[in-house]
């Protein structure tokens, strides 16, 4: 287990170090100056090359990539361009709520979809099955945007069930994990559908019933677990969508994560942050795929770690 | 053993009755009937067995009682099943329920995938107690462990926190019998308990199922292929062949007056201990394949820095050769490196060691030296379902190797495929269907037809024929031997059968732990078995006679000595003594 | 004195929303939408405006003196006032900061500003670590010597830029003044939920007796427009920052209570094409005052809802200087055709247009696209990112570029505000804000004449500016399109002149001077 | 497998198709889809680029449904219907052939990687997780940026950032899949590796490969929207059924239109092929025989 452990640290290291090195690179030759945009419109040439040659930003790529890679060595992911702070400290800052938003986002998917998934998979053919199969559909080709607004017009606007957007209680939470949820909860649904309808053909759940369990009992206790494995791996893979998704649902709710401060990043090539983002996006990746990883044997006895 | 005889319940209102009972699938070519007009009862206490052929829907009528047929293609259309006063045919789900695993309880025909493998074995027997009854966990927990003890499991309490996969095949066997066992039914259906054991665990089996009916008063439905067990078991046969009862009657009158054809050419198939012929001398024929101090290791991977810190010795200096048109056969327990050996065989295990095949090493496998090893060398695996692509038909895949191989034409491919099909009995009508729509035995058979297509110098054939019943056995026998005969096809036959070994073989190697024991002809190892591993198998042979007196032997307990090592330790090899020509047996083991 | 209003009444909060994070507060780092405003009320300059207006006052100066020549200026600092840290502000403060903001480590997007400061250019090329021409004569006073003369200067001394700050603060923060800022504006910096929330507290000590009035301000970030205008329909907000979004602005217009607080203002900006001078077709006059007349204006108007005004020239109406008399290039596309042909190409020609990828932005563009496609222009569109825009822009390698969003508001009202960066030589080299590559010896000379006159306000002055635009439009760089309007919200509660909502100079809200009502 | 049994496979299968309503309602859908892209010059009552004069009101609203515009019109005036006809045609290159593209990349990089597990696999994978541990979103930015924009660039973007999901779900099931007998039963018949791979591990991959690749239809022309919405994407005028959603969205309630039929319209494509893809996989189950 540990040495488990100790290994693929190390190749999430290598990931890591992969991922900062493809970032750099495509940041370097984005055809975008960052001098320009601290510089200011009345900026003369004077300026300009004075803050390029500050930055460092006029040596040889390998020795910019080097400086930085140095730096996070030590823990220094640099200083903004543009907000002129220390990126850590900004990431720090809002990582907390995108983590919260990750976690609850993921779990309503979860519940959402795995519940789309298994009702359908019971009923499978019939009405309800193909319902569901089509709101799978209309979920995953919703854009985020309009459904999160809708669902903020509705339950904060109109209903006033809910804070219109903000951070901080539980009931700020409710709609944005809701929004996320419901859009990405159509692949969990199929997914699970898909590995109900095999697992309910398995000879294990023949013998549960033939035990004379009642449904919900072979059903939850005997093929949901079983089923639920290749979902396990899903969650790993969806961190790395949901980073995307997270930007919009962030902005509609204002919600304080790291999408809102990526996506203005990008917006400005304020490359110190987007490389920060980038990373701490990564290890969450990294980490999300571990912790399936090491979530599976714990269902599944017989996958062993390797 | 008990008197079968004793027609205890037999006057008595029967606990299940079966009533003109049809299944049906539906297909692409309209609904096929799979079991038409059966009819039996069954009363308390007694044991009734259905035999016959396979694919006869035998595994299909004990669906169709419990109501569990495979969705959604096949289904009941005719007759009634009563439970006592329950008509089950008509009952609804829900109240259905409520009977299966408290009035009837099933044992299914394949213990390797019947239990959760997420679940440990405990949980699951708690829950099929607490289903029925209104006990407290810990109460169920203690019924369940008793359950295990009951069924002489060994370290029951540990085996419980243990999941399936933890377990070997018998001991899973057990596990699933403990479950009936723990449930008390009135009527226990048990769909080939013992196929996937070896003689020493059927044995066990067997016990612990009359143990289940003398304290219980169980009525036991024993579905078999295996007349050994039908005559040991059964107060009753039904004899079944093509979805229909052949036959019905007490057991002695059966064995002894056969009515029906069938039957009399069932009980004539059955091959019996000591009925092997005389002792012929060894063929000078040339050899085709020739094991020399033979390896296999499997790495059991550990520690801080995932290296190999023990290993399985499941193959332990293992040297025989087999003779062209010689059938040579391994039996030994469960776990003694049997498989193993077939595999290394045809290259799909690294070993160490020489293997020789029709003049070819084998080993380090390329591309080209695989597939010309292919053309002389065929396996037939031990799990038949999991050796067939479930998502090609049938035809394709015995037309497959000859295909590969570049012979014939689509046409030539098909007649062929449709030939070897006729060979194992089957129809070519079948040719178009998929595993899952055969039966156990069929899977098996097309498995063989498959091995027999290019024909190959050397088969191997793992536990091939195991999960038929004896006549098809039998006729798969007797094309072997045919085969075997026509184009001096050598065999290395695997299996845990004694008479059936006894019936083929040329020579027989006994393994234990993977080494061999005791290995010369039939007639030395049968006539003057010298181990005492050996004897033992020979005195667990369940013999085909109901009148047959069964020697005591002492029951053991299951787990047997493990062959993993450390890293380094040196495993003590038997040293084979010669005791007569060709008849060596182990001196210190 | 302060003339205060008199229904004012003092205290409450109000709560004001932007999209965009704020980045910092660091007066001479700080230029964006979002803090300038929040900026000006945490820190003063020696010069400050009329609020709601663009008429100069003396801010932290309580006067000044200008040399005959014009090169120098003497501020006599206001007694008592104090920072927030309440150490008294002193002309070595004064001295400090402008030395600061024009030194290269501070990598100030606003020194360029400072250039005509007497050592400016030993500052920017890092030999000097103090301006030569700025001087303590006495505590409270200070001498700022020009290197030429600058009739801007004032406007200079009130920018955001020029605030003053105190060395000590600065230096505690170690590089992070910018999120905690000490000046002495009427608001100090209370607290920061980084990505969240600001609080400002009203600085009890502020120097203009009375004001603020309110006691707090709530900034809350990270709010989509569309959101914070469905929190102020709520009551939750009382001025969203980014304005009315257009998505919403009909609803809003169409309901009588609500139009009733929306508040329309002039803006010192203007939406304006430009045409790569230096590269074929656009190097020729023709093809310019061609693409002039192809456009319709009143069409891309009405896209946004009318929510600005066609404009014929660089100046905004409201600049001085704007040459009220003039038709510009009226939009005809016949004639446009009949001067493309004299250009040599009938067949009209291939062309790009850089646009920024916000909207409305990419909408204008299409409307500018099938305008030029009347008359054979065939330009395809390039929608990228604001910094990408910008890249290709500086680069001279986009022939045509639509400046909405990244479009040019006034730092500070003055006609010469408008012309250096973009329209004169300085900006046309490789890399600067000039897109058009326009640079004409003889009208630069002109500009800076009328810049080094001494009374930025003198008619001379601004007719000498107008000339120049007019030249400009002869050569027509540039298509003017339209000058924005700003249209912005506040809630029922909300007091205080409708111009400090749309403060021409402390944009978009001067908190100084609103109050609730309640 | 020879051509013949092919057909063979291929005739039942069509045989069976056709007897579902629903593959039958979703081919149909597919095709109308298809048609609409490749006719739309001849179908469009507009030109979908032309600014109508008369397609804004005086304020610069567009005009709801009805009326001379069948679908309304957009922001700047201009035919939806049209606009939706023309835009077909980037949604398909997008959800059809990128999504198709994405999908074929992830299983052969997944089936390589699980199947050869030596250093191939090693490799493959590893590169895989690389690819899976960047931020999706942010990777196509760069990407598409660095390329310059253009509905081609974009299409080979979202394959390239689209095929790592696929990839790792292909791997899992293939590692499962080639430990099992039936396969080493195949090795010992001497069948080379591309027909194990092909024949007998590939058809095990539909069913999951169907479900990605129909869900991945909608990602995908979302993820395309999301491009030109941050400025890498297609190019405007250039219609496409997410741009038109993304150019509109802050609109959804006032114009209601400009987002429901674009949305609309990416969902009947997803759902059309969703169908096909369904039935397809239920008529190659083989467990599923005689269930129709
Ligand atoms: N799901 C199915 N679809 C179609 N046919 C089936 C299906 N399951 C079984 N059959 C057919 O039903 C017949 C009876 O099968 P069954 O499993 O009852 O045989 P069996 O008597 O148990 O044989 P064995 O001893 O080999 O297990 C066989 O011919 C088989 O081909
Ligand atoms: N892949 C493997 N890794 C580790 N150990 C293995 C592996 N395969 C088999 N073994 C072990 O090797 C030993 C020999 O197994 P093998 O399958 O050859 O037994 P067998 O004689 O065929 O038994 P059975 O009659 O039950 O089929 C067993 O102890 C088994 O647990
Ligand atoms: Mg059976
Ligand atoms: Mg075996
Ligand atoms: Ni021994």
């Amino acid at each position: 287990m540990a040495a488990y452990l100790i290994r693929r640290l190390f190749q999430s290291a290598l990931i890591l170090l992969g991922v900062s090195f493809i970032t750099f690179l495509l940041l370097y030759v984005l055809p975008a100056d960052p001098v320009r945009q601290i510089a200011g419109r009345s900026a003369t040439p004077q300026n300009i090359a004075s803050i390029r040659a500050q930055l460092g930003l006029d040596q040889p790529f390998f020795v910019q990539y080097g400086r930085y890679l140095w730096a996070l060595l030590q823990g220094d992911m640099g200083r903004s361009y543009l907000q002129r702070t220390d990126v850590a400290s900004l990431i720090w800052a809002r990582l907390p709520a995108s983590l919260l938003l990750m976690v609850a986002g993921i779990g309503a998917e979860l519940v959402i979809g795995l519940t789309m998934g298994v009702v359908a998979a019971l009923w499978r053919g019939r009405t309800i099955d193909n319902g569901l199969m089509m709101t799978s559909f209309v979920t995953v080709s919703a854009p985020q945007f309009v459904v999160a607004l809708l669902l903020l017009y509705v339950f904060a606007v109109q209903l006033g069930w809910f804070p219109i957007g903000g951070y901080g209680t539980p009931a700020h939470l409710v709609l944005p994990a809701l929004t996320l949820g419901i859009l990405g909860s159509g692949w969990y649904a199929r997914m699970m559908r898909s590995s109900m309808v095999e697992v309910l053909r398995a000879d294990f759940v023949r013998t549960a019933r033939a035990k004379g369990l009642t449904r919900g009992r072979v059903i939850l206790r005997h093929a949901l677990p079983n089923a639920i494995l290749p979902v396990i791996a899903m969650i790993g893979i969806d961190i790395g969508i949901f980073m995307g998704g997270i930007v919009v649902v962030e902005s509609v709710f204002g919600w304080p994560g790291i999408g809102q401060l990526a996506w203005q990043a990008i917006q400005r090539v304020d490359i110190p942050i987007i490389m920060g983002v980038t990373l701490v996006s990564a290890c969450a990746i990294v980490i999300g795929n571990l912790l399936a990883d090491l979530v599976a044997p714990l269902i599944d006895p017989r996958i062993r770690i390797r | 053993m008990t008197d079968p005889a004793q027609p205890t319940g037999a006057a008595a209102a029967p606990v299940l009755s079966v009533q003109g009972l049809c299944v049906s699938v539906r297909t692409d070519a309209g609904l096929v009937p799979l079991v038409s007009d059966i009819s039996f009862d069954l009363a308390r206490g007694e044991t009734l067995a259905i035999a016959g052929e396979s694919g006869s829907g035998k595994s299909i009528t004990s669906l169709a009682i419990m109501g569990l047929l495979p969705p959604p293609a096949v289904r009941v259309t005719g007759g009634e099943i009563r439970l006592g006063d329950t008509v089950l045919t008509t009952l609804p789900e829900s109240r259905m329920r409520g009977l299966r695993g408290d009035r009837i309880a099933m044992i299914f025909q394949e213990p390797m995938t019947s239990l959760n493998p997420v679940m440990t074995v405990g949980a699951q027997l708690v829950e099929a107690i607490r289903a029925h009854a209104p006990l407290s966990r810990r109460a169920a927990q203690a019924e369940a462990l008793a359950a295990l003890t009951a069924v002489r499991l060994s370290e029951p309490a540990r085996r419980m926190g243990q999941y399936p996969h933890e377990l070997s095949g018998g001991m899973r066997q057990r596990v699933m019998i403990a479950m009936a066992l723990a449930l008390k039914p009135d009527v226990l259906i048990a769909d080939e308990p013992t196929t996937a054991l070896d003689v020493t665990v059927q044995r066990e089996v067997l016990d612990l199922l009359r143990d289940l009916q003398r304290t219980h008063g169980t009525a036991i439905l024993l579905i078999t292929h295996d007349m050994g067990v039908v005559a040991e078991m059964a107060d009753r046969v039904i004899v079944m062949r093509r979805g229909m009862v052949q036959e019905m009657g007490q057991v002695r009158q059966i064995f002894a007056a056969p009515k029906a054809a069938y039957t009399r050419d069932l009980l004539a198939a059955v091959p019996r201990m000591g009925q092997g012929g005389d002792a012929v001398p060894r063929s000078t024929a040339p050899v085709v394949a020739q094991l020399t101090d033979v390896q296999v290791r499997y790495d059991l991977r550990g520690g801080v820095l995932n290296r190999v810190t023990h290993r399985v010795h499941a193959v332990e200096g293992v040297s025989f050769d087999i003779r062209a048109g010689e059938t040579f056969s391994l039996v030994g327990e469960s776990g003694c490196g049997k498989s193993t050996i077939a595999r290394a065989m045809v290259g799909l295990t690294p070993h160490q060691g020489t293997i020789r095949i029709a003049d070819q090493a084998v080993g380090t496998m390329t591309a080209q030296s695989r597939k010309s090893l292919s053309a002389v060398a065929q396996i037939v695996f031990q799990d038949p379902m999991a050796a067939l692509d479930p998502r090609m038909t049938v035809g394709d895949q015995i037309a497959e190797p000859l295909l590969i191989h570049g012979q014939g034409n689509r046409a030539t491919r098909r007649a062929r495929a449709a030939d070897l099909m006729d060979r194992v009995g089957l129809t070519a009508a079948q040719l178009d269907n998929y595993p899952h729509e055969f039966s156990g035995g069929q899977r098996q058979r097309i498995c063989i037809a498959r091995a027999l297509a290019l024909t190959p110098k050397l088969i191997v054939a793992d536990e091939s024929v195991s999960a038929l019943d004896v006549s098809v056995q039998a006729r798969v026998l007797d094309l072997l031997r045919a085969l075997k005969d026509e184009f001096a096809i050598a065999m290395l036959f695997i299996s845990h059968d004694m008479a059936v070994v006894e019936n083929i073989s040329d020579r027989v190697g006994v393994m234990h732990l993977g080494q061999i024991v005791e290995i010369g002809s039939r007639a030395q190892i049968f006539g003057n078995p010298q181990h005492p591993y050996t004897r033992r198998l020979m005195a667990a042979v369940p013999v085909a006679d109901p009148a047959a007196v069964r020697p005591v032997i002492p029951r053991m307990a299951g787990n047997s000595p493990n062959p993993v090592h450390k890293v380094g330790a040196v495993v003590p090899r038997h040293r084979l003594v010669a005791v007569a020509d060709g008849h060596l047996v182990a001196q210190a083991g | 004195q302060e003339t205060l209003d008199p229904n004012a009444t003092p205290g409450g909060n109000i709560t004001v929303t932007y999209k965009d994070d704020v980045a910092t507060l660091d007066p001479a780092i700080g230029y964006d939408w979002q803090n300038w405003s929040m900026i000006k009320s945490l820190f003063d300059g020696l010069m400050d405006y009329e609020p709601g207006t663009t008429t100069l006052r003396p801010g932290l100066a309580e006067s000044y003196e200008v040399s005959e020549d014009g090169l120098t200026f003497t501020f006599a600092l206001r007694p008592g006032v104090v920072f927030h840290n309440g150490r008294e502000m002193t002309a070595e403060d004064v001295k400090y900061s402008l030395d600061r903001v024009t030194l290269p480590e501070t990598a100030s997007p606003g020194a360029g500003f400072f250039a005509a400061i007497a050592g400016y250019d030993a500052m920017a090329s890092g030999e000097a670590t103090t301006l030569e021409g700025v001087t303590v004569v006495d505590p409270l006073t200070v001498q700022i010597t020009l290197s030429r003369p600058d009739a801007t200067f004032l406007h200079v001394m009130a920018l955001n830029f020029a605030s003053v700050v105190p060395q000590e603060a600065v230096e505690e923060a170690a590089g992070d003044f910018g999120r905690m800022p000490v000046g002495t504006g009427a608001f100090k910096l209370a607290d920061w939920t980084v990505g969240q929330s600001l609080l400002f507290e009203k600085n009890a000590d502020y120097w203009r007796a009375g004001l603020p009035y309110l006691d707090t301000v709530t900034f809350e970030v990270g709010q989509e427009p569309i959101v914070a205008l469905l929190r102020l329909q709520n009551g939750e907000v009382d001025v969203p920052g980014d304005g009315i979004p257009p998505a919403k602005f009909q609803e809003v217009m169409a309901d009588p209570e609500q139009a009733a607080r929306v508040v329309e203002g002039g803006q010192l900006q203007t939406g304006y094409i430009t045409l790569n001078v230096t590269a074929a077709p656009f190097d020729q006059v023709e093809v310019r005052q061609a693409v002039n007349m192809a456009i319709n204006k009143d069409r891309i108007v009405q896209l946004i809802n009318g929510r600005a005004v066609p404009a014929n020239q660089p100046l905004p109406p409201s600049m001085p200087g704007y040459t009220a008399d003039y038709d510009g290039y009226a939009y005809d596309v016949e004639a446009a055709k009949a001067l493309l042909a004299e250009a040599g190409l009938a067949d009209g020609f291939e062309t790009e247009l850089y646009v920024m990828n916000t909207d409305p932005n990419p909408r204008i563009a299409q409307a500018i696209q099938q305008d030029l496609a009347a008359i054979g222009v065939t330009a395809s569109i390039q929608s990228l990112a604001q910094a990408n825009v910008i890249e290709a822009g500086g680069a001279g390698t986009a022939p045509m570029i639509w400046s909405g969003g990244m479009a040019w508001i006034a730092d500070f009202p003055d006609p010469s505000n408008f012309f250096g960066p973009i329209l004169g030589c300085a900006g046309a080299e490789e890399g600067g804000w000039n897109w058009s590559k326009f640079c004409n010896a003889e009208i630069d000379a002109a500009a800076t004449a009328a810049d080094s006159m001494i009374d930025p306000a003198t008619p001379e002055r601004l007719a000498m500016w107008s000339d120049v635009y007019m030249k400009v439009m002869e050569e027509a760089p540039w298509v003017p399109v339209f000058n924005e309007q700003r249209y912005t919200m506040k809630s029922a509660r909300m007091g205080g002149d409708d111009a400090l909502y749309v403060d021409p100079v402390s944009i978009p809200v001067n908190y100084d001077y609103v109050y609730v009502t309640e | 497998m020879t051509a013949m049994t092919a057909t063979r496979v291929t005739d039942g299968v069509w045989r069976r198709l056709r007897r579902r309503p629903l593959a039958l309602i979703g081919m149909a859908l597919v095709a109308t889809i298809v048609l609409a892209a490749l006719l739309a010059p001849w179908i469009a009552p507009y030109d979908p680029f032309e600014q109508h004069f008369d397609g804004l009101t005086l304020y610069g609203e567009p005009l709801p449904p009805g009326g001379a515009f069948l679908l309304g019109t957009d922001l700047l005036g201009r035919d939806l219907f049209s606009r939706l006809l023309y835009g077909a045609r980037t949604s398909l290159i997008i959800g059809v052939v990128a999504n198709g593209a994405a999908l074929l990349i992830g299983t052969v990089i997944g089936l390589t990687a699980g199947f050869f597990q030596g250093w191939i696999g090693t490799v493959l994978m590893r590169f895989t997780d690389l690819m899976m541990a960047f931020p999706a979103l942010l990777l196509a930015i760069c990407l598409a940026a660095v390329l310059q924009p253009s509905l081609w660039i974009v299409a080979f973007v979202i394959a390239m950032v689209n095929w790592v999901q696929t990839a790792r779900v292909i791997y899992t099931e293939t590692t499962a899949l080639a430990a099992r007998d039936f396969i080493a039963a195949q090795r010992t018949l001497g069948a080379g590796t591309g027909r194990i791979l092909f024949r007998h591990i590939l058809p095990h991959l539909v069913p999951m490969i169907i479900v990605w690749g129909t869900l991945g239809i909608s990602t995908t022309v979302l993820l395309e929207a999301t491009l030109s919405y941050l400025g890498v994407g297609v190019q405007p005028p250039m219609p496409s059924w997410g741009n038109i959603i993304f150019e509109n969205q802050t609109y959804f309630q006032s114009a209601p239109w400009l987002v429901f039929w674009p949305g609309l319209a990416i969902v009947v494509l997803a759902l059309a092929f969703n169908l096909v893809g369904d039935a397809l996989r239920d008529v190659l189950d083989p467990a599923l025989r005689g269930s129709d």
